[in-house]
C-alpha cells in the first residue's frame, strides 16, 4: 500500500475523531499538526490475547497502518492465548519506558501488577476490549470496548425474527471461563426469555476451537432432528459449524448467528450462509487506542477529566440486504442494502 | 524382570488362555461397559446414525494415532503431532490460496511435515535429544509456522482434495472414515507383516537389544518419527477439509487426545507393547465418550468433571479386567 | 594341525576404558572346524574381546582379519553381514515379544516381501525341540518364562543365524545340567560341519569337554594358548590366577559328605506345607542356625520360587512360613527387618546397574547406617569394608556398578547382605558367573557365615554350587522336595538322578 | 546398557575431570550461551530489572517444577499439575468468597489438591494404571472441579496470605521469588539429604530391584504424587496472588513449560536421573528464552517460531556439550 498523501491523512484523523464522538476543535487540529511536525516518533507497546484469532490479527494490522500515518512506533507483545505467557510479556512490557500502552487482557486481574507499575511510572494504559481489573481497582486512562451483551442481543433478535419467534435454538458458547463469552450468553438469554415458544436446546462450549465445534455439532445434528436457529459466540465457530451442517445437508434448515463481523463472516452474511453477525470492531477498538493514546502522550489528556472511563465501540448486526422491494427504503433498516459491502470495504481500510 | 514369577492362579488350560485373552482384550470390555451405559442414558446414541457419526469423529484422531502408534512403539514421544497437523492444513491451503496447481499443495503440506517429522528424528536418534524435548521445540516451530504463513487468519480456500476427503461421501460412507480406516489398515500390515515392523518393536522393547541383533535402531527411531509427522500431515490435510477452513490453530488441540487414545487401548509409553488393533480400541473408547457426554443432557458446567470422572472409571474398570501390571 | 587358515585372527588388539586397560595387545586365531575356549578371571577381558569380534566395539587398537582380509566392523549388523554371531552374557532378549520372535531377532523370514509367521513358529519350535525344550510355547511372550529359556533363545537365535563363527559368551550359565549337554553336543556338531565357535564359560569341564584349543586371559593379556587335549584344569587354573590355588571343585569331586550337626537346636526357619499353584506344592524344610542348607532343583522345578516366597515376594496358597516361630509375612521389608537376607537368580534383577555400587549396598540398610538423612560418607565406609570382603574389582564403592564385569556384579549383589549379618541368608545361583577363585572366595564367605550362626539357604541349579557347601541337601523337582541327602556321601550324579530320575546322566 | 563402551577420547586425568564435569554442567553452559546471546541482541535485557523479572516469571514453575522433579525422578509422570494449581487457586478463592476465616481457605485449598494426588498415587501406584492416562483423567477432574466451583466466573476475593506471597515484597525481593526458592532448597535437600530421597531415586532407577532391596516402592510412587498435586497447589495458591484472581483456567497453560524445564534440565523421563539442581537450570533456561524474546524486537508473528528455533539450537548446544546419550 502506498503512502497515503496528506489531505486524505488528515481526512482520516478526523473522521476517527468524528466517530469517537470527540468534538475536535480548530485549536486540537493545530496542535496534532504541530505534533506531526516535531518528528520524535513515539513509541507504544500494545498487547492482546493471541494472534491466532482473527479478531486479535486484525487489529495489529490497523495498529500498524495507524501507526506508520501518525508517527508511531508499534511494539508487541503477543498474549499467545495463554494467561501465563500474556502476564510474562506485559512484565517484559513493564520492565521498558513507553509513551503509552493498549492491553486486551485475556483474563481480568491477571496482569494488574505490572499495569499498576506502569501507571505508576505515569504510562497512560489503555484497555481494548477486556477490562484489566474490576471497576476502581486501577487507574487505567479509559477502556474501549464492545458490548457483548448488546452485540448478542442484536444477533439473537435477528435468529428470533428469522425463525418467527419459536422453535429450537442452539447456543455454542465461547470458553465459560471467558468474561466476553459470558456477556453475550446473557444478552442471548435477554432475548430468548421474552419468547416463550423458543426453547434452548444445547447451551456447550466449544471453547472458541472450531475442531470442537465441528464434534459437538455433528453430535447435535444426530441428536436433534429440528433445529431452528444456532446463536455462536464468534464468527468462527459459526462458519466451522456451518460446514458441517451444510454437509449433513441442513443448512436449509437451520438460521445461523455469529458474533464479531470479520471479512469472512461478513462475506457468508451477504452469500446467505450466514444470518447475521453483529460487528464487534477489531479495527475500531485498536485504532481508537491508538488515537486516544496519542492524544494522552502528545496533549497530555487526562484521565476521567479530557477524557471518559469508557469508550463504546458500538457495533450494529450485519443482516443480509432486504428481500423487500420498496420505493421507500429509508423506511428500512439499512435502507435495506445491508450493511456488509460497506463495513467490508471499512474493514480492507482499517476503519472497523 | 527375568525369573519373575507369574501369577496365574488358575491350573485349568482352557480356562487360562480364556482369561489371558479377556485381560488381553480388557479395553474391549471397557468399550462395551461405556457403550452399555451410554445406551441406558440417552436414546440418541446407540443408532446407526450415532455410530457413524462416533467414527466420523474419532477417523483424525485416527490418522494421528497411528503414527503416534509407531512413536510410542519405540519408547519415544511426540508433542508435536497435532501442531504439525495444523500446519500441514495452513501449508495445504495457502499454497491452493496462491495458486498452486492441485495437488502440490498438498504435496507439499506432506512433505513439510515430513520434513519437520525428519528433524524431530534426527534430534532424538542421531543426537539424542530426549524426543519429549525435541518434538516440544518442534510444536512450536510448526506451531510459529502456521501463524507466521497465515498471519493470524483463516484461510477459507482448499485443496478439492481436501474437501472430497474431508467432507464428501462414498457410497453413504464418508471419505474420512475410508481414509481413517486405510491408514490403521497399512500401519496395521507395516507393523506385523513387515520387517520394519518388527524393528519397530525391538526397538522399542530393548534398544540395545536390538542394536546387538543388528537392527540400525537410530534409523528406526528416525523414520518412526517421520512416519508420525506424515501421519499428523494427512490428518491436517484432511482435517481442514473436514472443518471447511484452515486455522492457525486447527488441531492443536488435539493432541492429548491422541497420544491419550493410543495409551488407553494398550501400547505402552515405554515402548514394545501395543499395536494398531490397540490403539482402534483406545480411539473407540475415547469416541465415544467424548461423544455419549454430548448425547446427554449434563449441567455444561459438569461435563468436565464428568468426563474425567467416567475415564478414571474406565480406567480402574480396565485394570479390573486385565489384573494389575508393574507401576 | 595348520589345516586350514584361520577364519579370523586378531593382531595386537588393545582397548581401554577411561582409566582400566582391559586389553592389551592380543593375539589370537579361530579356525574353522573348531571349539576355541577362551577363559580367565572375571574382568580378565574375554567378554571385551568378543565384543571386539561382533562389532560391539568400534573403536579398538589392533587389527582383525576375517578370512584373510583386514576388517573393522562398524556395528554388529556387520559383522552379522559377514557370519559372526555372539550371545552375550548380558542377556538381550526382548521379553514382550514371543519367544519365536526373539529368535529370529533382526532376521525374521519373508514370504512375498512379508513376515512369514507361519515358518517363524515351525523353525522355532523345531530349534527348541532339538535343544530338549520341545515343550516352550513359542507363541507366548518370553517373559512368561524363566531365565534359562531366555537363554535359550539366544542360543537358538545364534544356532540358526547361519553365521561361520559363533560366539558364546558364558552360555550355559543359567541352564541345568541335561541343558548344558545338549548345548555342547550341538556345538561340537557346529565345528564338525565346518564352523567355527568361541566358547566362554568358568566353567572348566565343559571347556576342556567341548573346546579343541583353549586361551586363557588374566589382566587383559592373553597368556597362553593351548591344544586342549594337552592341558588339564589343573593347569587352566593355574594360568588363569596366576598362582597355584586351591581349586574348590576339588573339593567335591569325589563326592561330597553332608552332616547334619544341627538337628538338635531350635530351626530358625520352618516351611510348613506350602502350595502354590503351578509353583510348589506341600514344601516342607526347616533350617537351622549355622547351617547351610542346600536346595537343589532343575530350572522350572520351584526352587527359586521357593526362595522368593521366603522372602515375602510370593504369596503362597497354603502352608506358612515361620522365622523363629512366628510368619514372616508379605512383602521384602518385613523380612530384612525380621533378618531374612535374599540374592535373586538374576543380577539384573538386583541391581541398579547405573548407580555407584555404595548406593546398591546400603540400600536396604539406609536407616540402621545413617538414620533419616543418608551419610555418604559412612555409607562409602560401610561399603568399602564388605565388598573387599567379597573381592570386588576394583573395590570402589564409588564406582557405578555397570561399569564392573558380570562376575563382579554377581559379588556386590552379595556384599550388600554382609552389611549387617541375617539370621537367615537365602541366595539363589550365588556364584553364577563367577570364576572359579571367585566362586571359592564366596563360598568362604557363607561357610563363614553360617559359622556365625546364620542360617544359609543355599539355591541353586548348579550341582557343583550346592555341593560346594552344603551340610545337608534337598532337591526338589516339579514343585516338589523329592529327597534329602544328609550324612552320606552325595555326587553330582545323585544330585541329578533325584532331580530328574532317569534323565539324568552324568555329562 | 552394561559394558557399554564409554569413548573419553582423552587420556590426561585431569582433563576427562574437567570434561566429565563440563558434561554434567552442559545445560549451565547452554543458559549462559542463552543469555550471551540476548545480552548482544537487547540493551535491556543485562539489567538487574530484568533478572528480577525473569525469577518472577518463572517462580511459580519453580514451585510446580519441584513436584514434578519427583513424579519424574520416579519414572512418572504427571499431567494434571497445571490443572491442580488452577483448581487450588479456586478452592483458595472460592472458601475466602464464601467467609470461611482464614488460613482455612488455603489450608482447605492444599488438602483438596494433596487429595487428588493421592487418587492419582493410588491409581498408578495400587491399581497399576499408567500415570500418563490416571493424571490426564484427573486433569479433566481438576479442571472439571474448578469449572463447577467458579460456574465460569472470575472470584477476586482471595486469601490475604495469597495477596502477600504472590504479589508482595520483602526487602525488594517479590516473596513469590523466597516461596519458590524455599520450595526448590526444600526439595532438594528432601532427595539428596533423606532416606526418602534416596528411595525415590532407587525406585526410578530399577523398580524391581528397589522392592528388593525392602522400598515399599508403591508408597514411594504414591507419596510423590501426593508431593506433586501439593506442589501444584502452593503454586495456585501464590499463583492467585500473583494474577490478583482466580480464573476456572488460570495456570492451565503451564503444563508443558513445567514439565519441559525439568526435562530441559536433565532429569529423565524414565526415572532415576536428574535432580533439583537440574531443574533450576532448566526453569532458568526456559525463563531466559521466553523472557529474551520479549526484550527484541522480533516480528510477532514470527515469535513462536523464533523461539522453537532457538530451544532446538539449546538442545543441539547441550548434547554438544554432554556428549551423545542414549537415543
Ligand atoms: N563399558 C565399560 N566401561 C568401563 N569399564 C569396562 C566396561 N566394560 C568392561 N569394563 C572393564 O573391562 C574389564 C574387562 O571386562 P570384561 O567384561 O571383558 O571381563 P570378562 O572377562 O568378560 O569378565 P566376566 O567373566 O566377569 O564376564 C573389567 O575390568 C571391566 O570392569
Ligand atoms: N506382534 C507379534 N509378535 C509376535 N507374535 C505375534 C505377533 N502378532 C501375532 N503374533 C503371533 O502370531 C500368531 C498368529 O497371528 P495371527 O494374527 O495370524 O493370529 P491371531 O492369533 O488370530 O491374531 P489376530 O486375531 O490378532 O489376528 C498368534 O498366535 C500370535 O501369538
Ligand atoms: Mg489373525
Ligand atoms: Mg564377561
Amino acid at each position: 500500500m502506498g503512502k497515503p498523501d496528506l489531505s486524505r491523512r488528515k481526512f482520516m484523523i478526523q473522521s476517527a475523531l468524528a466517530s469517537m464522538g470527540i468534538v475536535a476543535g480548530p485549536a486540537f487540529l493545530q496542535t496534532v499538526r504541530a505534533a506531526e511536525g516535531k518528528n520524535r516518533p513515539l513509541k507504544a507497546a500494545f498487547s492482546n490475547a493471541g494472534l491466532q484469532a482473527t479478531w486479535c490479527a486484525q487489529g495489529k494490522d490497523t495498529v500498524e497502518q495507524w501507526g506508520e500515518w501518525l508517527g508511531v512506533e508499534i511494539h508487541w507483545y503477543d498474549g499467545q492465548l495463554d494467561v501465563a505467557k500474556q502476564r510474562a510479556a506485559v512484565d517484559a512490557m513493564a520492565a521498558k519506558d513507553w509513551d503509552f500502552v493498549a492491553i486486551q487482557s485475556l483474563s481480568i486481574g491477571s496482569l494488574v501488577e505490572p499495569v499498576q507499575k506502569m501507571i505508576d511510572k505515569g504510562i497512560p494504559v489503555i484497555a481494548m476490549d477486556t477490562m484489566l481489573a474490576p471497576w476502581g481497582k486501577i487507574k487505567q486512562h479509559t477502556f474501549i470496548a464492545p458490548d457483548n451483551v448488546w452485540m448478542a442481543e442484536q444477533v439473537t433478535q435477528a435468529l428470533v425474527d428469522a425463525i418467527g419467534g419459536k422453535g429450537n435454538i442452539v447456543m455454542t458458547q465461547g470458553s465459560l471461563g471467558h468474561t466476553g463469552a459470558q456477556g453475550r450468553a446473557q444478552g442471548f438469554y435477554n432475548v430468548v426469555k421474552r419468547y416463550p415458544d423458543i426453547k434452548v436446546i444445547d447451551e456447550s462450549p466449544a471453547d472458541w476451537d472450531v475442531a470442537k465445534v465441528a464434534q459437538l455439532w455433528e453430535n447435535l445434528l444426530n441428536r436433534y432432528k429440528k433445529i431452528d436457529a444456532a446463536f455462536f459466540h464468534n464468527d468462527d465457530m459459526a462458519l466451522a459449524a456451518y460446514h458441517v451442517i451444510k454437509n449433513a445437508g441442513r443448512e436449509n434448515e437451520i438460521v445461523l448467528g455469529g458474533i464479531d463481523g470479520m471479512p469472512p463472516a461478513v462475506q457468508a452474511v451477504l452469500d446467505g450462509k450466514l444470518h447475521a453477525t453483529a460487528r464487534n470492531s477489531s479495527a475500531r477498538i485498536h485504532w481508537g487506542a491508538l488515537v486516544a493514546g496519542y492524544y494522552a502522550a502528545m496533549l497530555k489528556e487526562q484521565p476521567g477529566k479530557d477524557i471518559p472511563e469508557f469508550i463504546l465501540a458500538d457495533g450494529p448486526a450485519i443482516l443480509p440486504p432486504s428481500k423487500e422491494k420498496t420505493d421507500k427504503p429509508w423506511l428500512l433498516k439499512g435502507y435495506g442494502i445491508g450493511a456488509g459491502p460497506g463495513l467490508l470495504w471499512q474493514e480492507k481500510h482499517f476503519l472497523a | 524382570m527375568a525369573n519373575e514369577p507369574h501369577d496365574s492362579p488358575n491350573p485349568s488350560g482352557r480356562w487360562r488362555t480364556f482369561l489371558a485373552k479377556s485381560r488381553e482384550f480388557a479395553p474391549v470390555w471397557t468399550l462395551l461397559a461405556l457403550i452399555l451405559f451410554f445406551s441406558v442414558y440417552s436414546d440418541s446414541f446407540l443408532t446407526l446414525e450415532n455410530a457413524a457419526n462416533i467414527l466420523n469423529q474419532v477417523a483424525l484422531l485416527a490418522i494421528m494415532g497411528t503414527g503416534i502408534t509407531f512413536v510410542l512403539l519405540t519408547a519415544q514421544i511426540d508433542l508435536s503431532v497435532s501442531y504439525m497437523a495444523t500446519f500441514a492444513g495452513v501449508v495445504a491451503a495457502y499454497y491452493t490460496a496462491g495458486h498452486l496447481p492441485q495437488p502440490w499443495p498438498i504435496v507439499a503440506a506432506l512433505l513439510a511435515a515430513g520434513a519437520l517429522g525428519w528433524i524431530n528424528g534426527v534430534g532424538t536418534a542421531r543426537l539424542g535429544i530426549p524426543s519429549f524435548m525435541v518434538t516440544l521445540a518442534m510444536s512450536l516451530i510448526a506451531s510459529g509456522l502456521s501463524l507466521y504463513l497465515t498471519r493470524g487468519r483463516i484461510l477459507f480456500d482448499l485443496p478439492p482434495l481436501s474437501e472430497t476427503l474431508g467432507s464428501g461421501r462414498i457410497l453413504g460412507v464418508k471419505w474420512l472414515v475410508i481414509v481413517a480406516a486405510l491408514t490403521l489398515l497399512v500401519g496395521h500390515l507395516v507393523l506385523k507383516y513387515t520387517r520394519f515392523g518388527r524393528y519397530v518393536y525391538m526397538t522399542g522393547a530393548n534398544p540395545k537389544a536390538a542394536e546387538l541383533a543388528g537392527v540400525n535402531t537410530r534409523g528406526v527411531v528416525t523414520a518412526v518419527m517421520v512416519i508420525g509427522a506424515l501421519t499428523a500431515g494427512l490428518a491436517g490435510v484432511v482435517g481442514i477439509g473436514r472443518l471447511g477452513s484452515a486455522t492457525p490453530t486447527a488441531f492443536d488441540g488435539m493432541l492429548i487426545d491422541a497420544i491419550g487414545a493410543v495409551v488407553l487401548g494398550g501400547t505402552s509409553l515405554f515402548g514394545g507393547v501395543g499395536g494398531i488393533p490397540q490403539t482402534i480400541v483406545g480411539l473407540l473408547i475415547l469416541g465415544v465418550l467424548r461423544n455419549g457426554l454430548d448425547q446427554v443432557s449434563v449441567d455444561i458446567y459438569m461435563k468436565t468433571l464428568i468426563t474425567g470422572v467416567i475415564l478414571l472409571a474406565a480406567l480402574v474398570f480396565n485394570i479390573l479386567f486385565a489384573g494389575r501390571k508393574e507401576a | 594341525m595348520e589345516t586350514t587358515a584361520p577364519l579370523l585372527e586378531l593382531h595386537h588388539v588393545a582397548k581401554r576404558f577411561g582409566g582400566i586397560q582391559a586389553l592389551s595387545d592380543i593375539d589370537f586365531d579361530v579356525r574353522r572346524g573348531e571349539v576355541h575356549a577362551l577363559v580367565g578371571e572375571n574382568g580378565a577381558g574375554k567378554s571385551t574381546m568378543m565384543k571386539i569380534l561382533a562389532g560391539v566395539i568400534p573403536d579398538y587398537e589392533g587389527e582383525m582379519v576375517w578370512q584373510g582380509r583386514t576388517v573393522r566392523l562398524k556395528n554388529p549388523r556387520h559383522a552379522l553381514d559377514l557370519g559372526i554371531a555372539m550371545i552375550h552374557q548380558e542377556l538381550s532378549v526382548m521379553p514382550e515379544l514371543t519367544v519365536a520372535e526373539n529368535i529370529f531377532l533382526g532376521r525374521q523370514p519373508l514370504s512375498g516381501g512379508v513376515v512369514d509367521w507361519p515358518r517363524i513358529f515351525r523353525e522355532a519350535e523345531a530349534i527348541l525341540a532339538e535343544l530338549g525344550f520341545a515343550h516352550v510355547n513359542v507363541r507366548e511372550p518370553l517373559e512368561r518364562y524363566p531365565l534359562g529359556v531366555h537363554q535359550l533363545t539366544e542360543i537358538a537365535r545364534a544356532l540358526t543365524s547361519g553365521a561361520e563363527l559363533i560366539i558364546m559368551d558364558e552360555p550355559t550359565s543359567a541352564l541345568s545340567p541335561m541343558e548344558t549337554r545338549h548345548l555342547l553336543e550341538l556345538t561340537r556338531n557346529l565345528a564338525r560341519a565346518g564352523k567355527a565357535v568361541v566358547y566362554i564359560s568358568h566353567f572348566l569341564e565343559e571347556v576342556t569337554w567341548v573346546a579343541d584349543r583353549v586361551t586363557v586371559l588374566r589382566d587383559g593379556r592373553k597368556i597362553a594358548t593351548l591344544e586342549a587335549g594337552a592341558t588339564d584344569k589343573q593347569e587352566l587354573v593355574r594360568l588363569m590366577l596366576g598362582k597355584e590355588a586351591a581349586f574348590f571343585e576339588e573339593s567335591y569331586m569325589g563326592g561330597r559328605t553332608v552332616v547334619d550337626r544341627h538337628a538338635a537346636s531350635e530351626p530358625v526357619l520352618v516351611v510348613e506345607g506350602l502350595t502354590r499353584p503351578r509353583t510348589f506344592t506341600d514344601v516342607r524344610l526347616e533350617l537351622h542356625p549355622g547351617e547351610i542348607l542346600g536346595l537343589y532343583g532343575l530350572i522350572g522345578s520351584g526352587h527359586f520360587e521357593l526362595g522368593e516366597a521366603v522372602y515375602g515376594l510370593l504369596k503362597p496358597a497354603a502352608g506358612r512360613i515361620l522365622l523363629e516361630g512366628r510368619p514372616v509375612g508379605v512383602g521384602p521389608r518385613r523380612a530384612i527387618d525380621r533378618g531374612v537376607a535374599y540374592v535373586p537368580p538374576s543380577r539384573r534383577t538386583g541391581l541398579f546397574l547405573e548407580k555407584p555400587i555404595y548406593q546398591n549396598v546400603t540400600l536396604p540398610w539406609l536407616a540402621q547406617i545413617s538414620g533419616l538423612v543418608p551419610q555418604i560418607p559412612r555409607e562409602v565406609a560401610v561399603t568399602d569394608e564388605v565388598i573387599r570382603r567379597v573381592g570386588v574389582r576394583p573395590p570402589d564403592p564409588l564406582k557405578e556398578v555397570v561399569f564392573l564385569s558380570g562376575g563382579n556384579q554377581q559379588k556386590v549383589a552379595i556384599a550388600r547382605w554382609l552389611v549387617e549379618p541375617p539370621k537367615v541368608f537365602v541366595v539363589s545361583e550365588p556364584t553364577r558367573g563367577m570364576d572359579v577363585g571367585a566362586k571359592e572366595e564366596v563360598m568362604k564367605i557363607l561357610r563363614e557365615l553360617s559359622q556365625a550362626g546364620v542360617g544359609v539357604l543355599l539355591i541353586s541349579s548348579e550341582p557343583e554350587t550346592v555341593l560346594a557347601a552344603s551340610e545337608r541337601i534337598l532337591v526338589m523337582a516339579k514343585g516338589r522336595i523329592v529327597r534329602e541327602f544328609v550324612g552320606e556321601t552325595v555326587t553330582k550324579e545323585q544330585l541329578l538322578h533325584a532331580a530328574a530320575g532317569e534323565l539324568a546322566e552324568a555329562r
